[in-house]
């Protein structure tokens, strides 16, 4: 094992704990699905598994590996963006083109 | 080859940690998750360019497996639901770790009884270094930690969806110990039997499955102590031990993209476990060692048994004593999502406003189930944004309100928060509801909410009951508001 | 050239720039010498090429490397030191001893 | 043993990196950066360990008499200088880093003409390997970052030190880019010629030290223009380099430590200098191309050709306007820097406080010559740090002083910076000292302060000008404070 890979590891932790610091909390539940979907970064580790070995049994694990990661990749990105869908201020923008007398004035 | 591959990695890398960084500011936070979108594209794609690759249709079909089943789920889950679901994907991308440092145990077992040569050779670089005991122990680290994250994420999901209501057995933290031992125990018996395989095959491969199926078990008593209100913070927890996993099954593969951006999601994922446990007023100790929400039931059990005189109060009562408000705030609670009565709440607010009464609504930030999750559902109800107020901001309000409609809160507007030393949830702030004029609690019964105490605030003689499931009782509020008003 | 010292570099660089965020403008200076002090850790370096080197020319640059990083180092450390023990509070710690009525009851 | 080396960088680096973090709080500021220098320990001890050494008198020596040498400039140093002392110590680091590189180039070619074997092999592990063009072009980076930081910073030290007062001559951008030119086709010509060294030694030989030179020339025409008042920010952003060229040698040598550490630098000098820049309301490329503090002196000498009326009053007049005055507050500037009147200051404020007078500071954030300058003179003087105001929490109170005593500031107080849309320093946020009840200055002159530019403030009626040494002037209030004191 490279020493490299665990100089690169402590660095990235130090990145990390200062990456976030103050999250307002409506922020926590899609910063915590963000980050989820992030950690299936492992789908390299499925595909670089799944694609170069010729071993039935280790291209099955594999595989099982591949079609769980790609889940929560896939699903972890579309479920934060739904989320923070929600927080769009839909007010704001419409207020902006619709005159503001709107069911009031007349 | 190899330098344009790494630094494809690099840039995904640095796209996550615009991305994670994006997140945490409202304004940013969109886009922030579809920069770290395209990163993960970015490191699918020089994951693809790797290595030969042997498997084509099984990397296709995994994809797209993987995507659709993705894909539905996180396009069909309600609103409400969504807590459990990142639970549910946070356990796979643990279980897909552990499985590739198992498959990785494969290869060198295939190469060695020669399966490999017969199809063509494995091809990989990694596979042909020696099997030593630090591989040996970071394939139990990614193991073990992937395992831990898939159980005890799926125990998280349950206890959210409310399918799981076990809080555990006697000799359970007994039982956790010993299969902590366990668990070390079996990293041992690898490490120490790695320099062997693969030609030695056997107690590698046990201690592996013995190592896997004690770490399962680990998980899911590692969970289910903790109560179901705290569920949102050990999901974060599992989030930063899945990035952990990543890391460690970097490790084994020699890859930097999964042990930068793992061990970016880990720590990242312990800050935000720090902040959520913070803005809850526990400390992380108390949360894991199974906090209040699994124990203090009994005591509000007890507390029940006794007869207090309470107001109840009907609908017409309400829409009357609404009309003739000039303010009111809506403090909406758990038992909003439960019945889901937000379009409710925002037609009656809608009336209200219409006769030129105030309506706010005070967002407790804990209300609800998840950080964000009264917010996430009035905004579906198009409740406009500047109508939500926070804690912070709206408590000094109350003393100048003349109607708090409490729709399905309960522990958030717990004066025992502010007042009684012994309560488990003293100290937390609350929203100061007992200060507005009158105080109309709805929720179906005079049971606790998910810190399983009492609540002084139903015995105030400003607070007045409507009993029923909230929507149906905003519902008939409605209907006698449009009664009322001139036709 | 390793490409491990690349992913170092560029993950050591995300976490300097997320490691200062809000300074107060009075320790702008003190921070600025201290992270200059810092930057001496090319010592390390005039050490390794010093103290393997065989001829005398590079032996000798090497020799005038580290007399340079060293005085950045040490005098980098002490002046930034020096400038901090200015921002103490000596009135803070020196009320809690001695008695307030000093110079005024009597 | 390589192992326990990078983990002991490792720690290093970690000492860094919180010794950064706390000197960006005051309180933590100090242990900060004791924690660095403690991490620089380790790292040396480290680094002592990293080969078999043969010249341990060499080493031995060079640490002593950079020690010697570092510690005794750091001790002597006066409070005002120390800004730049931080320069002079910023272009040492630049320079070491230049020469290490150049020392790896001197031991490949010692290697090929046979020293190295005679004298009993050179052990390096890095210098077996090739020297090829991707090594050739960090040693071209390192020896050209190296350099400019080096000359950079002894102008910038020159200028602080009011020894240097040129700012340059006519056609010097055109120069600039000439020498950049040739930077680029030296680093062009070493990096081409890298394959043939040692073999062909002359091509590289000849480059570097073209090399060399021109990056020394270019640091000093970069730094040439730009104006002494903006050298703080020019210090910080050189420090930024000399972190960056710490990094080309780390690449040079494949060395953690210095990767690490001068990434970091590189990178948290980098945001230090935009921080600067907004504080001071500039942007860093209006810094760079030579800002006002250059150019706008002719204007000024302009406007100084009329002549307006002032009121200029005497030390007496002084003392009885501040003895009958409730609340005072001093605004200290560069000049009472270059008075070192803070002493005077400290005592005219505590006898005003005996007669019941409330004395205040009010600091500005930019005032002196460097950040904090104010705070540091005023420490050393002992005024309590309770008593210095940053300029936006003082600002609304001007307008209820009675007297304000303008000690040797000027810039800081013009309020051109408010209405002179013309003006360099418009937008600039300044103390509002005329709000106040009567404004005291107390300089020598009429001449301009460091933005070179008209003040409207001392043609104010409210104003009076106290002219001479700041700390003439106060001894002399201090004076006649004492003598209208009942004895
Ligand atoms: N937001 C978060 O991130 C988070 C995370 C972890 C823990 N928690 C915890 O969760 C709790 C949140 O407080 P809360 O005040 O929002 O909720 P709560 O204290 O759990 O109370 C919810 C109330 O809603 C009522 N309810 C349920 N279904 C209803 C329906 N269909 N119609 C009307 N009422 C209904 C329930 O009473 P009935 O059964 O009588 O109807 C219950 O008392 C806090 O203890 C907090 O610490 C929150
Ligand atoms: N603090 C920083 O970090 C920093 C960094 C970069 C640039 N700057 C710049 O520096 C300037 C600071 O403003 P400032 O108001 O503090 O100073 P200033 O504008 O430079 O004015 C200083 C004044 O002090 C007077 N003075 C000099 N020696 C004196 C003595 N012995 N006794 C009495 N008076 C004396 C001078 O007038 P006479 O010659 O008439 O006596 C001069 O007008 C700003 O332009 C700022 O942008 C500051």
């Amino acid at each position: 094992m490279d020493i490299a890979l665990v100089v690169v590891f402590v660095i990235a932790t130090f990145l990390g704990a200062e990456l976030i610091a103050k999250v307002p909390a409506i922020l926590h539940t899609p910063l915590m699905s963000g980050a989820n979907a992030i950690s299936g970064i492992t789908i390299v580790g499925a595909l670089i598994v799944t694609g170069a070995v010729a071993s039935p049994w280790a291209k099955w694990v594999g595989f099982a590996a591949l079609v769980f990661a790609t889940i929560n990749v896939v699903g972890g990105f579309l479920v934060t963006d739904r989320m923070l869908e929600m927080f769009k201020r839909p007010d704001r923008s419409e207020a902006a083109t619709t005159p503001s007398t709107n069911g009031r004035g007349k | 080859m190899e330098t344009v591959i790494t630094l494809a990695y690099l840039v995904a890398a640095a796209l996550f940690i615009y991305g994670i960084k994006r997140l945490s500011s409202p304004v940013t936070a969109r886009g922030g998750n579809r920069m770290a979108a395209v990163g993960m594209l970015i490191a699918v794609v020089a994951a693809l360019m790797e290595e030969r690759i042997l498997n084509v249709p099984e990397l296709i079909a995994g994809l797209a497996l993987g995507g659709a089943i993705g894909a539905v789920l996180a396009k069909r889950v309600p609103m409400t639901a969504m807590p459990e679901m990142v639970a549910a994907f946070n356990g796979f991308g643990g279980i897909a770790s552990a499985l590739v440092a198992s498959a990785e145990v494969l290869r060198y077992y295939a190469r060695e009884i020669g399966v490999a040569a017969e199809a063509g050779g494995d091809i990989s670089a990694v596979a042909t270094a020696a099997f030593d005991r630090p591989l040996a122990l970071t394939i139990a680290l990614s193991v073990l930690i992937g395992c831990v994250t898939f159980s005890g994420s799926f125990v998280a999901y349950g206890k959210l969806s409310e399918r799981l209501k076990s809080n555990g057995f006697r000799g359970l933290r007994a039982a956790s110990i010993l299969v902590g031992l366990g668990v070390l125990a079996a990293t041992v018996w690898m490490v120490v039997a790695a320099p062997a395989f693969p030609a030695v095959e056997g107690p590698v491969m046990t201690s592996l499955v013995a190592l896997a199926a004690l770490a399962l078990v680990l998980g899911v008593f590692l969970v289910l102590p903790i109560g179901g209100a705290d569920m949102p913070v050990v999901i974060a927890l599992l989030n930063s031990y899945s990035g952990l996993a990543a890391a460690a099954t970097g490790f084994v593969l020699s890859n930097y993209a999964l042990i930068v951006s793992g061990a970016l999601v880990g720590a990242s994922g312990l800050i935000l476990t720090k902040i959520m446990c913070d803005a809850m007023n526990r400390s992380l100790a108390n949360v894991l060692l199974g906090g209040f929400g699994a124990e203090a039931t009994g005591g509000a059990a007890a507390a029940g048994g006794e007869e207090r005189p309470i107001r109840s109060t009907s609908a017409d009562d309400v829409a009357v004593l609404l009309s003739y408000a000039s303010s009111v705030i809506v403090v909406p609670g758990y038992g909003l999502a439960v019945a889901q009565a937000q379009h409710e709440v925002r037609e009656m607010a809608e009336i209200l406003e219409r006769q030129g009464v105030e309506v706010r609504y005070a967002i407790h930030p804990v209300a609800g189930r998840m950080p964000g999750h009264m917010n996430v559902l009035l905004a579906e109800a198009n409740v406009p944004y500047d109508k939500l107020v926070e804690m912070d901001d709206i408590n000094a309000d109350f003393a100048t309100t003349d109607v708090v409609l409490v729709v399905g809160a309960n522990d958030v507007v717990n004066p025992a928060a502010r007042t009684d030393k012994t309560s488990p949830i003293y100290g937390m702030p609350i929203l100061n509801v007992d200060e507005a004029g009158n105080v109309i609690v709805l929720k179906r019964s005079m049971r606790a909410g998910y810190a399983g105490i009492e609540n002084e605030l139903f015995y105030n003689p400003k607070t007045q009951m409507l009993f029923g499931d909230a929507k149906a009782s905003i519902k008939a509020v409605i209907d006698e508001l449009k009664a009322l008003q001139p036709a």
